[in-house]
């Protein structure tokens, strides 16, 4: 991929303003560009490319530059800086040798927004059906879920307060941002705990 | 069986109201009638009346497990229209719209069926190709349904936004002025008393648990929770449970048992004058005489018997519904309910013999039974009393799964380029 | 003065602020914590309301959320108006405007009363007798009468200003009600250190704690335990407390639905939500939601002035207001004892008549006397006097055998009655849970449970207080795993009633009129009649009588009707049974249902990179499911024909840009993609080389045609599939679920690039020339990069995915680059082809041109019934496949049998004249109704290129009528046309292959 | 909205799965050689029971995993749920009403 050349003409969807509509405390800021791969594989190996592999279903393993989210028994999602993106699949190929496997760039299909604050989670629960306490979905955990009519996956970040990064596919970022947003509204009055 | 007039109302309202007796008796089971129809809903009923009417087969038995009319026949949201595409489903529903017309007159019994118009709205370049189609198809079928621009949607139907500011946009609808809207329960206690009056036996609470067969495995009678009672032909109309009865003789059917919800809303002062349907939206709409809302749209995904379902259907309905008609953002809910409809993979019915001889079934109504009840009873007394379907139901067979002879109204509106 | 009939002191109202709204345009004024029934109270306001059939005057009968009388429209300002509010919910506060409903020309003048006149003729089901003749009056006469007097009040009218917000919650212990019960649940459970939510309907968490100012719990008064308490609950981070929310739907798996209502209390909600709906997955519930008081059933009973005892007590009490100077408490229980002794403590003139004699009252006889009470036990009530507000109650005695003594009557301007209690089991009943009747207590309680909840308090049938504290403490902690008990010590409450139907009588039953039903106007007479009638069943006595199929949903009614039912088929209660509790409890408003799913965010709104740019450009846009297309690209005064007749003959003629973002593409990675490949489709891909494309079609199980789209081998083991743009997630979801759940060996993963590509269709004659200077590492010239070809490469700088592939017949790519990119591109090659005059078309332009090459469309050609052969695709089969999805029944006996319908070219003999599409096609227009249809019309334009319309169709046995004269529907009758190839425009492809 | 135990995510929301009808119907190996009879009953018909029904649903907007469940069709309870190509470890016989689903997720998954 000759993508290094061409980083930094990316249109992103949402541009990079950070909002707090409410000013409750919940900041909703969409990501900078970023790379995203699909990675499937059948029973892999403990990691590739140096992520590892091995976690749990529904968990992310990483930092907030380069992690690698476990989202079904032989689904994961990988986001890293662009620049490691040209050869971060031949990296991967080459740690799962013969294994069938896929890595698909999907950095223009996603979208990330960061939600954050202490009441980022009552926000996200506006369209998203989990329980998002800490005992469920501590930080470090990850999932594909839904936002109201749009499908995202979910990460939590660790951090002192709650920190939220959803990803959802481009043509839905501007419909989940505005619920992100309108949520965030609704929060008001018993928003107490 | 005492007739209902004007007349007859003044002159009992000055003897409170005592001469009326019962409007349908409650008998013992007989040890055998010459039909035994399982199931007490509209269609069920209506078989019975028209047997006994149209045929003078009154040696008939209607077996209903709970009270007549407590199945989908009332938990239905009343619409009645005939605009289906197909050859066959436009004879068949507009045989029951006829039958419809005069009802009334014929059950001597107000079913209140009020021809306010059944609109449905097209919102993109799919619908309006799909219901011009329906249009056309309608008129060579002598059936009336006339496309209509927005602004005519408008006019026949003042709540309805054409502003263009909605997500879906109206772009115009297709109009069926005969269709419209009637008193579900008065329909089965209509046909109840005309039938009971001709010498047809209303057994209740009486639950059918098995079908007798005899050596050459021909239907003999039925089990029941009130003994054992023998048909010469047995007609199965029993909507959602039709696969558990048909089990029972080893017949196994193309059919899946769903949810559907609907709801209502507090009475308010007329406001909506017809019915309003919409695909693209996926919900229909219309305002009872008591000034109910009356609202319903899809089955829940999975297959039940619980006749209730999930929130998400209900708010994804009611989405709908104030997307098209902001307005009533503020009117309340009163109520929500669930029946059970039996869906085919063709979304069509079967009206007709089965492999077991004696056997008769009329099922696979799905969401839209209650429009054809007249009609579905008529022609399924003439199966049962020849032995052989009428010309109207004779192409929703069992077998026309087997050869793929498929009338599929469902995918005809439904697919999106 | 104001506010009459308020008391000196007393209440929970802020005496020091007052608030001021208006009542029929009236000012009333009340003071803050007073409902909009209390401060009308105060200001001796009963008549509010007319009934919905006799139109008979109306006033409060409760404090609760089950009134079904006192119905207001409330006007919060322009598009704030909502019709039928309980007064006795709303909260007072300023500015809020009320108008009572369902009279004409007034409230105090209605001519709807005529129907009163008329009851004897307007009985239960009496329009199931008549209105039949003539047949055209029903909807023309009798109908439009009837609905204009029924309804309540005006539906909205305008769209709603105010913002609903939704709230999934969780929690481990949910609690539905803060009265003792529910407080000491949620005390319970908190202190385990679980996640608690206490909801309640009121706006202050205490339910009947708030009202019996005499009781004392553990020792200290029951406000101060109260407030001790809640300060507890309101200390703990892990509970919520929700005052003014009502858990209205008990559904599957502990979901349990509650709305809140926000900000109706206050003027000026700011972007607060109007209302929120809390959707809560609760571990486990605790019903704690008390019980309903009885009316009495007997001759006019539905005055303006009567109420249920203990809401005349709750008026005293919690609002401090008197209801009236002079009350009669009549009863067949003890808790009306409580309200006399308050009443009398409050300085009221108060007497009291009881059903049951001496001998059958407990320890508040002695109570009341004690207080210089007159008491009349063993008596009935037959009547009522006064028309717009009570003024008398008609009592008499009535011995063992029920006959009456002497009437008297009791000269009173309230009467606060009481017919015994009622447990809350509807959230019990919807969680599916099984009813049991309790003989002592007359009332069905929760039997055997169904899901994780239980029980407490009155919702139970425990009415005393020491003990519905401790039996709520027990099972909030059992809910919360706990093992932990607790009792508690409280002043002994008045409990115990002797169940009564219709009171004792000696006027002629068929012909006084007891009310059961209070907004449906139902009466004692009407339900015996229905039972005469036939109507046997309880679900068929409410039907045929409307009884409990008001908004108050038979919270008042239910009880007395079963019990009138039951007497009339001499059978017990349990015997008859109960209708079904169905959600909601109390109603919901709409807005809350919907949340935030409006206007723009009712459903996601789809647009691809391209989208400003054909903005700016002045596109008019299409939805084709939940994205927006550009449909076509009008020029100044162009209107959708000449806009298109110009676009088709650009890309003829020079070249075309169109955005194909939307289709779906799937990415099918693995060594046995192949295999995958020619299970899904009906072609061969065994042998298609790397860098060949292949028109793919797929089938579902039943043989029908489910999709379509060109896929281009990447690599040996990688197949770039496109789908169509509506069935992109449903071709993904077919074939995940073979792959996983029938050929779970299979090695290969799909991924979705819906979004990853942008696609950018560059169609004409001049397209090669276009973009050659922008394209690097890509051989373009004919003989290396035929039709039907796919290159990687880069174009202006960005990798490419290029397709060589044609939708409109002519020379054509599809630039696949990725989407952030895909601006930039586009401007680029808009910018390169401006000398070779490139024009950007919509979809309508795309219809166009691939009709006259005869390319199918699905959903368009295809509706679900359609196989490959009818549309004359039979050659893509695989011969050789053994078998592929779909293929065992293409050989059905329908599949094969003759007559299919058949997709074929018309053409008008006036090529002027544009077919409709839908539009039916005959052989004879002749023929009488109901004509043999031969097929439809699929597709049909003006087709510029070929400058006359074009149509294609699928038509019985079609391919043999080539030549052949038929006739098609048009909005005026038929039009004849003649039956030709498909292919309208270069039918031997050479443009293509350029 | 029922809760639904997806073997690989624990208890997840209605609304994330996708129901895909009666479980155990297997895709005839060579259709060829079926009836029109047998291959109608393949396609079209389904015991639809009132009782204990095995059932495919798809994790469809979570871990995109498609898995079986028993489930009564009258109170909608699930009795099990288990992964392609397992068997249940109850049979229809046994009984139908078991404890009562554990309702949140964080119950489920420690």
């Amino acid at each position: 991929m000759l993508e290094a050349l061409y980083r930094t003409a990316r249109a992103l969807p949402l541009g990079r303003a950070a909002a707090d509509p409410a000013r409750s405390g919940i900041v909703i800021q969409p990501a900078g560009a970023e790379a995203r791969f699909a990675l499937r594989v059948r029973d892999p190996g403990a990691s590739a490319a140096g992520l590892p592999l091995d976690g749990p279903i529904n968990s992310v393993r990483g930092d907030d530059r380069r992690w690698i989210a476990r989202l079904g028994p032989d689904e994961w999602l990988i986001g890293c800086d662009e620049a490691e993106a040209d050869h971060l699949p031949a990296a991967i190929a080459a740690d799962l040798g013969e294994r069938a496997h896929a890595v698909v760039d999907v950095s223009h299909r996603n979208v990330g927004i960061d939600v954050s604050g202490p009441l980022a989670a009552a926000a996200l629960n506006a369209g998203c059906p989990l329980d998002l306490g800490e005992a469920a979905f501590p930080a470090g955990s990850a999932t594909r879920t839904l936002f109201g009519k749009a499908e995202i996956v979910l990460i939590r970040r660790p951090g002192p307060e709650p920190r939220y990064r959803v990803e959802c596919w481009r043509s839905f970022a501007t419909y989940v941002h505005g619920l992100l947003v309108e949520a965030s509204l609704g929060v008001g009055e018993t928003a107490r705990r | 069986m005492r007739r209902f007039s004007l007349s007859s109302l003044l002159s009992e309202s000055l003897k409170g109201h005592r001469g009326w007796g019962r409007q349908w008796r409650d008998p013992q089971p007989k040890p055998a009638y010459d039909v035994v129809i399982v199931g007490g809903g509209g269609h069920g009923l209506a078989t019975a009346y028209y047997l006994a009417t149209v045929h003078g087969i009154t040696n008939v038995a209607v077996l209903e497990k709970g009270w007549i009319g407590g199945g989908n026949t009332g938990r239905n949201t009343t619409i009645i229209r005939s605009n289906y595409l197909y050859d066959e489903s436009a004879a068949l529903y507009e045989h029951a719209l006829k039958l419809w017309e005069g009802l009334s007159q014929e059950l001597n019994y107000n079913v209140m069926f009020s021809q306010r118009g059944v609109l449905m709205l097209a919102h993109n370049l799919h619908d309006v190709q799909s219901f011009k189609r329906h249009v056309y198809a309608n008129r060579l079928n002598g059936i009336d349904n006339e496309w209509l621009t927005k602004e005519e949607c408008k006019e026949f139907c003042p709540p309805i936004d054409i502003s263009g500011s909605l997500r879906y946009p109206v772009l115009g609808g297709a109009l069926q002025r005969r269709a419209g809207t009637a008193r579900h329960d008065a329909v089965a206690w209509g046909y109840a008393r005309g039938a009971d009056a001709r010498g047809v036996d209303i057994i209740q609470n009486c639950e059918v648990k098995g079908i007798r067969r005899d050596a050459s495995g021909a239907a003999i009678g039925v089990e029941t929770t009130r003994g054992y009672i023998g048909a010469g032909r047995i007609g199965v109309v029993a909507a959602g449970h039709t696969s558990t009865v048909m089990a029972m003789a080893d017949v196994r059917m193309p059919l899946e048992s769903y949810p559907l919800q609907a709801l209502v809303s507090e009475p308010v002062k007329p406001v909506f004058p017809c019915v309003v349907m919409s695909n693209a939206v996926h919900a229909y709409i219309s305002q009872s005489d008591k000034g109910e809302l009356v609202i319903g749209a899809g089955t829940d995904q999975y297959t039940s018997y619980s006749q209730q379902g999930g929130l998400h259907i209900t708010t994804h309905t009611l989405d709908a519904i104030c997307e098209v008609f902001p307005q009533f953002t503020r009117m309340r809910m009163l109520r929500s309910w669930g029946g059970i409809v039996d869906v085919t993979p063709d979304r069509s019915p079967i009206i007709g013999t089965t492999p077991v001889a004696n056997l008769f079934v009329n099922c696979g109504w799905g969401t839209g039974g209650f429009k054809a009840t007249p009609g579905s009873g008529h022609v399924f007394a003439h199966t049962l009393a020849t032995g052989s379907p009428h010309a109207i139901n004779a192409p929703f067979t069992l077998d026309r799964f087997r050869t793929g002879r498929l009338i599929d109204e469902a995918a005809a509106a439904a697919v999106a380029h | 003065m104001a506010q009459p009939f308020r008391l000196s002191r007393g209440g929970r109202i802020d005496r020091t602020r007052p608030v001021r709204f208006t009542f029929n345009g009236r000012t009333v004024e009340g003071f803050h914590g007073d409902s909009v029934a209390s401060a009308l109270l105060a200001n001796g306001i009963h008549l509010v309301g007319r009934s919905f059939k006799y139109h008979r005057p109306r006033g409060i009968l409760s404090h609760g959320p089950d009134e079904p009388s006192a119905l207001l429209s409330v006007d919060r300002g322009p598009g704030r108006i909502d019709p039928n509010n309980r007064a006795s919910v709303v909260e007072a506060r300023d500015g809020l405007k009320t108008l009572s409903q369902n009279h004409w020309p007034s409230l105090e003048h209605d001519i709807g009363a005529v129907n009163d006149l008329l009851s004897p003729v307007f009985v239960a089901g009496f329009y199931y007798k008549t209105f039949m003749w003539p047949r055209t009056f029903w909807d023309k006469v009798y109908e439009p009468f009837i609905r204009a007097a029924a309804g309540l009040g005006k539906a909205p009218a305008v769209p709603d200003p105010d913002r609903y917000a939704n709230r999934h919650a969780h929690c481990d212990v949910l609690v539905v009600g803060a009265g003792p019960a529910g407080l000491t649940a949620a005390l319970a459970a908190a202190r385990t250190g679980k996640r608690v939510i206490l909801a309640d309907e009121g706006p202050e968490p205490g339910g009947a704690l708030l009202h019996d100012v005499t009781a004392e719990i553990d020792g200290r008064p029951a406000a101060e335990w109260l407030s001790a308490t809640l300060a507890e609950l309101d200390s703990r981070e892990n509970v919520v407390l929700l005052p003014r929310t009502t858990a209205f739907g008990y559904y599957n798996h502990n979901h349990v639905a509650l709305a809140e209502r926000v900000t109706d209390h206050v003027a000026n909600p700011g972007t607060a939500p109007r209302e929120r709906l809390w959707q809560v997955r609760a571990g486990e519930v605790v019903l704690a939601g008390g019980s309903h008081e009885r009316p009495l059933v007997f001759a006019d009973n539905d005055r303006p002035g009567i109420l249920l005892a203990e809401s005349v007590r709750v008026f005293l009490n919690r609002y401090g207001v008197a209801p009236g100077r002079r009350i009669v408490f009549a009863t067949s229980g003890a808790s009306a004892y409580a309200a006399a002794l308050d009443a009398k403590a409050a300085g009221l003139a108060v007497t009291l008549v009881d059903l049951r004699t001496e001998a059958e009252c407990g320890p508040e006889l002695a109570r009341l006397k004690a207080a210089g009470v007159e008491i009349l036990t063993g008596h009935t009530v037959v009547g009522s006097k006064g028309t717009k507000r009570v003024t008398g109650l008609i009592v008499a005695p009535v011995d063992r055998a029920g006959r009456c003594g002497p009437r008297r009557v009791l000269d009173c301007d309230c009467v606060g009655m009481s017919g015994g209690w009622t447990p809350a089991v509807h959230l019990f009943s919807q969680s599916r849970g099984k009813l049991a009747y309790d003989e002592r207590l007359d009332a069905f309680l929760p039997g055997t449970s169904a899901q994780a909840e239980r029980s407490a308090g009155a919702a139970k049938g425990t009415y005393d207080l020491a003990e519905v504290l401790k039996e709520g403490f027990a099972a909030g902690a059992a809910a919360a795993g706990s093992d932990e008990r607790k009792s508690f010590t409280a002043s002994p409450t008045l409990t115990g009633f002797k169940p009564v139907r219709a009171m004792p009588t000696d006027a002629d039953p068929t012909k006084v009129r007891a009310f059961v039903d209070f907004q449906n106007d139902v009466t004692a007479k009407d339900i015996k009649l229905a039972v005469r009638e036939g109507f046997h069943s309880i679900e068929h006595v409410k039907r045929y009588t409307t009884t409990g199929m008001a908004t108050d949903q038979g919270k008042t009614s239910n009880m007395n009707a079963l019990g009138i039912v039951a007497g009339q088929l001499d059978k017990t209660l349990p015997g008859v049974g109960t209708t079904t509790f169905r959600p909601p409890y109390t109603p919901v408003t709409f807005g809350t249902l919907v949340g935030p799913a409006r206007h723009a965010l009712f459903d996601p709104i789809r647009t691809t990179p391209i989208h400003e740019w054909a903005e700016a450009q002045g596109a008019l846009f299409e939805n084709v499911a939940l994205w927006r297309r550009a449909w076509y690209f009008p020029k100044a005064g162009e209107d959708i024909h000449a806009a298109v007749a110009r676009e088709c003959e650009a890309v003829r003629k020079g070249v075309g840009i169109f955005d194909a973002s939307t289709l779906g593409k799937i990415e099918v990675v693995g060594p046995d993609a192949a295999e995958f490949m020619n299970r899904i489709y009906v072609n061969p891909w065994l042998k298609l080389e790397v860098g060949r494309c292949r028109y793919g079609l797929m089938l579902k199980e039943d043989g029908y045609i489910l999709d379509d789209g060109v896929v281009a081998r990447i690599a040996p083991d990688c197949f770039h599939v496109t789908t169509t743009t509506g069935g992109a997630p449903r071709v993904l979801a077919h074939m995940e679920d073979y792959l996983q759940t029938e050929w779970p060996d299979l090695k290969v993963f799909l991924t979705s690039t819906t979004e990853q590509w942008a696609v950018i269709a560059l169609q004409g004659p001049k397209a090669r020339e276009v973009i050659a200077p922008l394209v690097d590492g890509i051989d373009l010239s004919p003989a290396a990069f035929p039709h039907m070809a796919m290159r990687t490469g880069t174009i202006c700088g960005v990798p490419t995915r290029l397709f060589r592939v044609s939708f409109t017949g002519e020379l054509g790519f599809e630039i696949n680059v990725p989407s952030d990119h895909a601006k930039a591109v586009w401007e680029a090659i808009w910018e390169a082809g401006q000398r070779h005059g490139i024009t950007p078309y919509g979809t309508e332009t795309m219809h166009v041109l691939r009709a006259e090459k005869g390319y199918i469309i699905i959903g368009q050609e295809t509706d679900g019934t359609v196989t490959p052969d009818d549309v004359g695709l039979a050659g893509m089969i695989a011969k050789a496949k053994k078998d592929f999805v779909g293929k065992r029944s293409l050989a059905r006996p329908d599949v094969v049998a003759s007559g299919r319908k058949q997709l074929v070219g018309l053409v008008t003999d006036d090529p002027k004249l544009v077919l409709d599409e839908g539009a039916q096609i005959v052989d004879d227009p002749g023929q009488p109704i109901p004509m043999r249809m031969l097929g439809h019309v699929t597709s049909s334009y003006w087709s510029p290129n070929c400058s006359r319309s074009i149509a294609m169709a699928l038509v019985a046995d079609g391919r043999a009528l080539q030549g052949r004269p038929l006739h098609v529907t048009t909005p005026e009758g038929f039009a004849q046309v003649t039956v030709v190839d498909p292919v309208f425009f270069d039918p031997k492809g050479e443009r293509i292959h350029a | 909205m029922l809760l639904i135990a997806c073997p690989y995510c624990g208890n997840r929301p209605e609304t994330e799965f996708r129901c895909g009808g009666q479980a155990h119907i297997a895709r005839p190996a060579d259709p060829a050689a079926l009836s029109d009879e047998q291959w109608s009953g393949y396609l079209f018909v389904r015991d639809n029971p009132r009782g204990v029904h095995a059932e495919r649903w798809n994790h469809v907007h979570g871990c995109g995993r498609w898995f079986n469940a028993l489930r009564d069709t009258v109170s909608d309870r699930f009795l099990e749920t288990y992964k392609m190509g397992e068997k249940p470890s109850r049979t229809e016989s046994t009984e139908a009403g078991s404890t009562p689903v554990k309702s949140t997720q964080a119950e489920a998954r420690a």
